[in-house]
């Protein structure tokens, strides 16, 4: 075979100019690229643009309706009753502080405990044991969010698991309450933790944790100065879930929360219970705005493309 | 009444009026199906445990197919009713006359269930299932919240709430109380009868100071409370672990617990105690109303009462049932016992109407006891 | 002769950029033509819009005198060969191959043998079977060159194909390209930014700078004749004598230039005296630099610059010019040899820093 | 690598296994309790028994929920693979007005608390558009909160990947929907099936926008459990369940690793 | 000369490859080293051993005469640039430049001198504050180089640190890296795959074939008398004489090497009778190649092999050249210019496709 017999006419049992373009698709104008991406973001915007956002504003437009609490029928009447007692009774706000509190405990919790196994996961571990170890930090997604917090609460009662570890150093379980419930609801969100914080390590060059150790930093040094920031964004991005997670939560905290309440309780008394959707509308806005916030700030760190 | 007697005047709650909904006059065709909203354990149809099967016998008897959906809390009950989509209900009485208040149900033509005439005549005409002698539903089956303790740290053995409530400090992180506003009403109750100045009359009519008086208690009370319950689980695990040695409970809850060995006694205390009574009622859009009404019938029926009373653990509301239960039954949750179902108050629903015919200021509704439950628990 | 490729009035603006500004442009059947030019100077984006990649702001593009402007690239008879390749790396190196038979409904039977031929083409027999990711760069390169062959396209786009391999293997490319290029017949629009590649390859080079073609011209001309200092700089080594340099030394005004190769290096005693034909400059020499086929000696001239001298290494020793470091010498060169630029100093944008930014 | 130290990789390796340890105790422990006699699994089990697997084996309730749940984990990954497929190529021009707006509306659902998305949509749903609740709206409402899986991880790949293969296969004279199907596809390939596989696992375990969106005669694994806590006796049983849905998860993570080319990318979207 | 590196019997094995293979070396304080070979001949396993980031299977590392074989690579004086230069983009390239000196502690005032002293040397003055996505790919490469050479290594390790250069780029930081390590005095060892590179930057330069040293020379011995037909063929174009064609044209068994720059071509009827001191071959031209500085020849000789022709473009036209397509020739060389080559054709496993596979 020789590359002339490249310019020879197309072999006789195709029909000739059948590797030519027909002409009417040839001569399509091309879509603007406007057209097609307005087509392509038409479906899922109009499930999340309208159809969720209009979901969320008619929740918004609730919280500003009242209930009758007798009846439970909601009147639809403006007011701002519901947003008067949020902000004027003391427990609300206790109970949105606590809430926040244990949020971003949960995440620091979190963070902590991630960060040096999906470093040991990127970057120490053997390719075979890296697959191994997505394994079994993916396997507990699957068992049921609720037998994990029963588990939680038989390990932290008071002839639990945990009392029986720590007896011989003298210590004893927390016992329910908010300590247990940041241990749970850590426990139930690590994953969704671990799994952004290892992308975003495997991503980092290896090039450049050699670059640092050539100039002459120990392994912490590198660790603080070189690793730790540049993983920032993918914590920050896991942060997100855990943060999210942990503020909407009000099953954990019911089984081993003891006493304790959490925003999410408030709501769902409100909502499930109460049947007080206007109440429980008003109580949502709180997350809502905390989220959004906390997305706003953390949209600067380059977290949302980390997710 | 006397020592307790959960409002014994038919009209007491404050003849309020329901919204007018029509009441079925005669059975028709089944409809083939019917959506049954229940307590978990009270339409059990052999899914979870094939030898706990009261559905299937209804459906081959009716032709109705039962879709059974359960529920957690009575608050619960009342939001899923409010959809629609249930032709029946077990309201407790802390839901009912909301349900009756929204239009939800419909009045309950009683001649058309055939086991009604057998129901223990103390649950008829009763504030929770009737309005002005209307009929809202069959009476199901009733119960009280008992006081659970564990006999090894609990000496002597309590006769009083005093023990969880002024008395709780002796067991301070180790008490327990149901996980609800209603459960306010039990603190009414011990002030009832321990704070005569603040003429509590009945625990599910208070004003806004004997509310308040309620709350501070159960302030208090929740400096030794080590966890709130709400299912079966939670509770159990508590006293078993030791986590909990003190606090309310449902009978079944304490035969559980000494069916694994817990040292535990359950008691009814001096001052009475409130309870539940549990009611059949029909959705008033309903699609299927006459398999609803079978279902009423069925499911108050000696047998299928039977079966409820031992898998849940409460006292049956028709009498024939014990016949057919396990020997001493009947006895343990004093099922046929008026005197001893007359010293609890059943769950009903706070409304600013007072329930106890006081005309002169506005009782707390439950919107009240919500939030007051919310800060109670702070 | 025919044009394969006509470019009339052709813009494409980024923004502020204007990646490529208001181009004419014949490329004729079956040549050979290279663009080349500093980084950001709008190779690709012109290739980009003869492929149909991008729109462009103004003008029209013509292939075979029918106007293509607004087709899309699988309406045009161009095929590219990409900078990195682009060799799908879920096919093998025939499915590869095949993949613009297959998408046009190319019987089975006649694509793989159509493919086959394609592969001995680019002396790639026996690699069929292959993934894309057990081959080296050279073979992908070939790879990627036979899977736009096996189209037979009127115009072949090739963009930077050889950047990425080490000199040896290059070399041995741009010979093999070559070849392949004569047999086939078909045109090759060629970018690069390696001056010798171009010079080695090309029928026409076209001298990119900002958007705009410095020059066009053939090899010899571009290297002989530049038409202005940036050509001169970005086209092999010059010297430039300008200002008051050229006034001493050439008694001329302007801008000229003179190529390393075309000046001779003499000891100062030998050195002929400065006539109509000839020109000498005096000066020391500061560096030598040993090129293996070839040395340079950078010398500093008494008139006020560098000049660099460039030296075949006919001999085996290069003692000789070595002994010369920071010795006085002087450089002869033909008259003949200056080339006249029309502009003056070369163009302020093409520091390296802004070229690279 | 050498740049981390052997005392640092000593420090790794003990924190990695310790909360291995801390991750799988409560699993085993559920393990174990599926063999406990006693009903409300006190520590230490007094007495073992197979009893509970048994009672299990024979719960239709719980198989059918299973069921159940899988089928709704699969719709909604659908829609999400779909959908999420859809914003992140729409979302590829690199500048494009309004594209933080739309990552961030992606974002949204996953980012905030699953009870306010719960009774926004059921509200919605039972209020608003008078739609009855049914599978249909808990698929919508999950589909909802998982599109941003599959988002997030095609948006990854096709950045990673660039135009250049697309215009290669355009260039070859392949139209945009053979160019998808030939190649596009292909390549976002595991890229989709991390995305699936974490949006399933979101879905199959998610109760509380479950609980607000799901009709009364469904039942989803999830919720199954939570109302049979609410029951005597039946708590072993539901240990039974958990216990079974750990080992069989290992199933979908070992197909998922083998069809993604046994890469730890494929799984996590790591990229 | 005191010696900055020695490596002994130094081996490194991944798996069944013998990536460095009992190497032993020295270089010498102050040198500019380069190691040169085709891609995956070791040379960048065996700075990554030298820099401490491989540990060997075999074989001592001493650097300044003291074993560091053990050391982590923060133990060690010797810093490297890195292929992608590693900058560290969560930091301003004044940050990255201090980091070597922060880590040690030095403090902030003394610091920031020599960090902007350091950005002065490769002439990055007023970058400071630009954070690395804000340069170019030189000036990247220059922080990199300012970042290890703040540090005052005894030895600095670069490995292909021009390699994503465009050549006139590349050919500028050339010059000024030579440059720079004149000045700071420290011993460099260098990286390349170019040739042209090592030979004009390098003191001595190093030519690896898997994993072995093929010669170890200054540029000028390393091009002028190549130990290999390798080392020939990777260090500029060779004509390689060998077995029958050797023996007719030189009357001598054997394998020669030319190089075409020493050959030089006449008309058939011009050339000289074949003696003791000069080689005459007779054969056709084939190809004619301009390179701008110089003009390439293929001729095919008449004894059965090819011989390439290099010749100095001095004169402005090339036509002379042109006009000889197709035309007998006669080529003449020294004899002194042959070298002999130890080993017989070029190694096995040197063709492009393994090199880069
Ligand atoms: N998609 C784009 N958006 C914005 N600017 C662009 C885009 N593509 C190219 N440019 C700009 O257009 C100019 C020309 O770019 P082009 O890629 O054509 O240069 P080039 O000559 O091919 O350079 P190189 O040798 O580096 O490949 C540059 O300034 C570049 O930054
Ligand atoms: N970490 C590693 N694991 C396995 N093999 C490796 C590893 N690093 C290098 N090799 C192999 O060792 C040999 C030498 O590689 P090395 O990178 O030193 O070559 P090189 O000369 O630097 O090539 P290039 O010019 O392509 O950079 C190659 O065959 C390579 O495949
Ligand atoms: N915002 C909705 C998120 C839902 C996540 N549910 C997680 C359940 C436990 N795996
Ligand atoms: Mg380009
Ligand atoms: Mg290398």
């Amino acid at each position: 075979m020789t590359a002339t017999s490249l310019e020879e006419p197309p072999a006789p049992d195709g029909p000739p100019g059948a590797d030519r373009p027909p002409p009417s698709r040839a001569r399509r104008r091309r879509p603007r690229p406007g057209v097609r991406t307005g087509l392509l973001l038409l479906p899922p915007m109009l499930w999340l643009g309208v159809a969720y956002l209009g979901a969320l504003a008619a929740l918004l437009i609730t919280a500003f309706w009242s209930q009758d609490d007798f009846t439970g029928e909601i009147q639809r009447v403006w007011t701002l009753d519901n947003f008067r007692q949020l902000f004027t009774i003391d427990v609300y706000r206790t109970i949105t502080v606590r809430t926040l509190l244990i949020a971003a405990l949960v995440t620091v919790v979190d963070a902590v405990l991630a960060f040096p196994i999906a470093l040991y996961m990127a970057k120490v571990a053997s390719a075979r044991a890296q697959r191994l170890l997505v394994i079994a930090v993916l396997m507990p997604l699957w068992a049921s969010y609720l037998v994990k917090a029963y588990a939680w609460r038989a390990m932290l009662s008071e002839n639990g698991l945990i009392s029986w570890l720590l007896a011989p150093f003298g210590l004893d379980t927390p016992g329910y309450g908010l300590v247990a419930t940041t241990v749970t609801l850590a426990y139930l969100w690590l994953p969704y933790m671990i799994l952004p914080v290892f992308a975003g390590l495997e991503r980092l060059p290896g090039s450049l944790l050699e670059a640092s150790s050539d100039l002459g930093a120990h392994s912490w040094t590198t660790l603080r100065r070189v690793v730790l920031p540049m993983a920032f964004p993918a914590i920050v991005a896991g942060s997100i879930f855990t943060f999210s997670l942990s503020m909407g939560d009000f099953i954990a905290v019911t089984i081993v929360g003891g006493t304790g309440q959490l925003l999410g309780n408030v709501v769902y008394n409100n909502v499930g219970a109460a049947n007080n959707l206007p109440f429980a509308a008003a109580v949502a806005t709180i997350p809502i705005a905390v989220m959004l916030v906390y997305l706003a700030v953390v949209r600067r760190t380059g977290a949302l493309e980390n997710l | 009444g006397t020592s307790g007697g959960g409002g014994s005047s038919p009209s007491a709650n404050g003849g309020f009026t329901p919204p007018d909904v029509p009441m079925k006059q005669s059975l028709g065709s089944m409809e083939g199906q019917v959506n049954i909203l229940a307590w978990p354990g009270y339409a059990e149809d052999g899914s979870n445990d094939p030898k706990v099967d009261w559905v299937t016998p209804f459906e081959k008897q009716t032709g109705c197919q039962a879709n059974v959906k359960y529920f957690g809390t009575s608050d619960e009950a009342v939001k899923l009713m409010k959809t629609g989509q249930y032709d029946v209900v077990s309201a407790s009485g802390d839901a009912s006359l909301r349900l009756i208040a929204a239009g939800d149900v419909a009045p309950v033509n009683t001649d058309l269930v055939k086991n009604y005439a057998d129901i223990s005549p103390f649950l008829k005409d009763r504030d929770w299932n009737s309005v002005n002698g209307q009929m809202y539903g069959i009476p199901h089956g009733w119960g009280a919240n008992l006081l659970m303790y564990n006999t090894d740290v609990v000496k002597p053995a309590p006769t009083s709430w005093g023990s969880v409530f002024t008395g709780a400090s002796q067991y301070a992180g180790k008490v327990t109380a149901y996980d609800s506003p209603i459960y306010i009403a039990d603190a009414a109750l011990y002030l009832m009868k321990h704070q005569p100045g603040l003429k509590i009359t009945n625990p599910y009519a208070l004003d806004s100071d004997q509310l308040q008086a309620a709350v501070d208690l159960l302030k208090k009370q929740r400096q030794n409370v080590s966890e709130y319950w709400s299912d079966y689980l939670k509770e159990v695990q508590a006293f078993s672990t030791g986590d909990s040695v003190i606090g309310t409970t449902w009978e079944v809850i304490a035969q559980v617990a000494q069916g694994e060995k817990v040292p535990v006694k359950a008691v009814l205390p001096q001052e009475g105690s409130t309870g539940w009574s549990d009611t059949w009622m029909v959705s008033s859009k309903s699609q299927h109303s006459n398999c609803a009404y079978a279902w009423m019938d069925y499911i108050t029926g000696p047998q299928a009462q039977a079966d409820v009373a031992q898998y849940f653990g409460e006292a049956p509301a028709n009498p024939k049932a014990c016949d057919l239960t396990a020997k001493n039954f009947c006895d343990a949750y004093h099922a046929s016992d008026a005197q001893y179902a007359d010293k609890i108050w059943y769950w009903t629903t706070p409304i600013s109407n007072c329930l106890d015919g006081r005309k002169d200021v506005q009782c707390t509704d439950y919107g009240d006891w919500t939030q007051a439950w919310t800060e109670v628990k702070g | 002769m025919p044009t394969a490729i006509e470019l009339r009035g052709l813009s494409k603006h980024f923004g502020e950029v204007r990646a490529v500004d208001e181009l004419d442009l014949d490329i004729v059947d079956g040549e050979f033509f290279s663009m080349l030019g500093p980084s950001g100077s709008g190779k690709t984006t012109v290739l980009r819009l003869v492929g149909g990649f991008e729109q462009p702001t103004a003008g029209t593009i013509l292939l075979g005198g029918e106007d293509v402007t607004d087709r899309p690239p699988f309406g045009r008879d161009v095929n590219t060969v990409f900078q990195d390749y682009a060799i799908f790396p879920h096919m093998s190196v025939r499915q590869n191959v095949e993949y613009g038979l297959r998408v046009k409904r190319v019987p089975r039977t006649q694509r793989r043998d159509r493919a086959e031929e394609a592969l001995a083409t680019v002396r790639l027999e026996g690699y069929g079977d292959r993934r894309p990711h057990q081959l080296s760069g050279g073979q992908r390169q070939r790879v990627a060159l036979a899977r736009a062959l096996v189209n037979r396209p009127k115009v072949l786009l090739l963009d930077e194909p050889l950047g990425a391999l080490d000199l040896k293997l290059r070399r041995e490319m741009q010979i093999e390209l070559k070849q392949i290029q004569r047999d086939v017949g078909i045109t090759f629009v060629f970018v690069t930014h390696d001056q010798e590649e171009a010079l080695t390859m090309s029928d026409r080079i076209a001298v990119f700078n900002q958007g705009r073609i410095e020059q066009l011209a053939t090899p010899v001309e571009l290297y002989e004749q530049p038409a202005s200092a940036f050509v001169a700089g970005f086209v092999g080594t010059s010297n430039l004598l300008t200002g008051e340099v050229a006034g001493k030394l050439l008694g001329e005004d302007g801008t000229f230039v003179v190529r390393p190769e075309k000046v001779r290096m003499t000891a100062p005693e030998e050195a002929p005296a400065p006539d109509d034909r000839t020109c000498v400059a005096r000066g020391v020499v500061r560096e030598v630099v040993y090129l293996g086929a070839s040395t340079h000696s950078v010398v500093e001239l008494d008139a006020g610059t560098t000049l660099t001298v460039s030296h075949q290494n006919t001999d085996r020793s290069i003692d000789a010019a070595l002994e010369r470091r920071d010795r006085p010498v002087a450089l002869v060169w033909q008259r003949d040899h200056l080339v006249a630029l029309a502009g003056g100093a070369p163009h302020p944008a093409t520091t390296p820093e802004e070229e690279t930014a | 690598m050498t740049q981390i130290s052997r005392g640092l990789r000593a420090v790794l390796v003990g924190f990695t296994a310790l909360v291995l340890v801390v991750i799988y105790t409560p699993l085993l422990l559920v393990l174990l309790n599926s063999f406990n006699a006693d009903k409300t699994f006190t520590w230490p089990p007094s007495e073992l028994t197979l009893h509970w697997w048994d009672v299990a084996a024979h719960s239709t309730g719980a198989r059918s929920a299973l069921w159940t749940s899988v089928e709704v984990a699969l719709a909604a990954t659908a829609v999400s693979l779909v959908l999420g497929t859809l914003a992140a190529l729409a979302l590829r021009p690199t500048r494009f007005f309004g594209r933080n707006v739309i990552s961030l509306l992606i974002i949204l659902p996953i980012a905030l608390p699953g009870i306010v998305t719960g009774i926004a949509l059921s509200n919605m749903f039972t209020t608003v558009l008078g739609v009855g609740l049914s599978l249909f709206t808990v698929v919508v409402a999950h589909a909802t909160f998982c599109i941003v899986t599959v988002f997030n991880n095609v948006q990854a790949r096709v950045q990673r990947l660039g135009s250049n293969y697309e215009q290669a296969s355009m260039d070859l004279g392949a139209g945009r929907w053979t160019t998808f199907r030939l190649v596009t596809f292909p390549m976002l390939r595991s890229a989709l099936l991390a995305g699936a596989l974490l949006s399933f696992g979101l879905s199959f375990d998610e109760i509380v926008v479950t609980t607000f969106t799901i009709s009364a005669t469904d039942q989803t694994l999830p919720i199954w459990i939570f109302q049979n806590l609410f029951r005597p006796n039946q708590a072993p049983v539901v240990n039974v369940v958990a216990a079974v849905l750990v080992l069989l998860s290992a199933v979908p993570i070992y197909l998922a690793q083998r069809l993604s080319g046994s890469h730890a990318e494929g799984l996590t979207g790591a990229r």
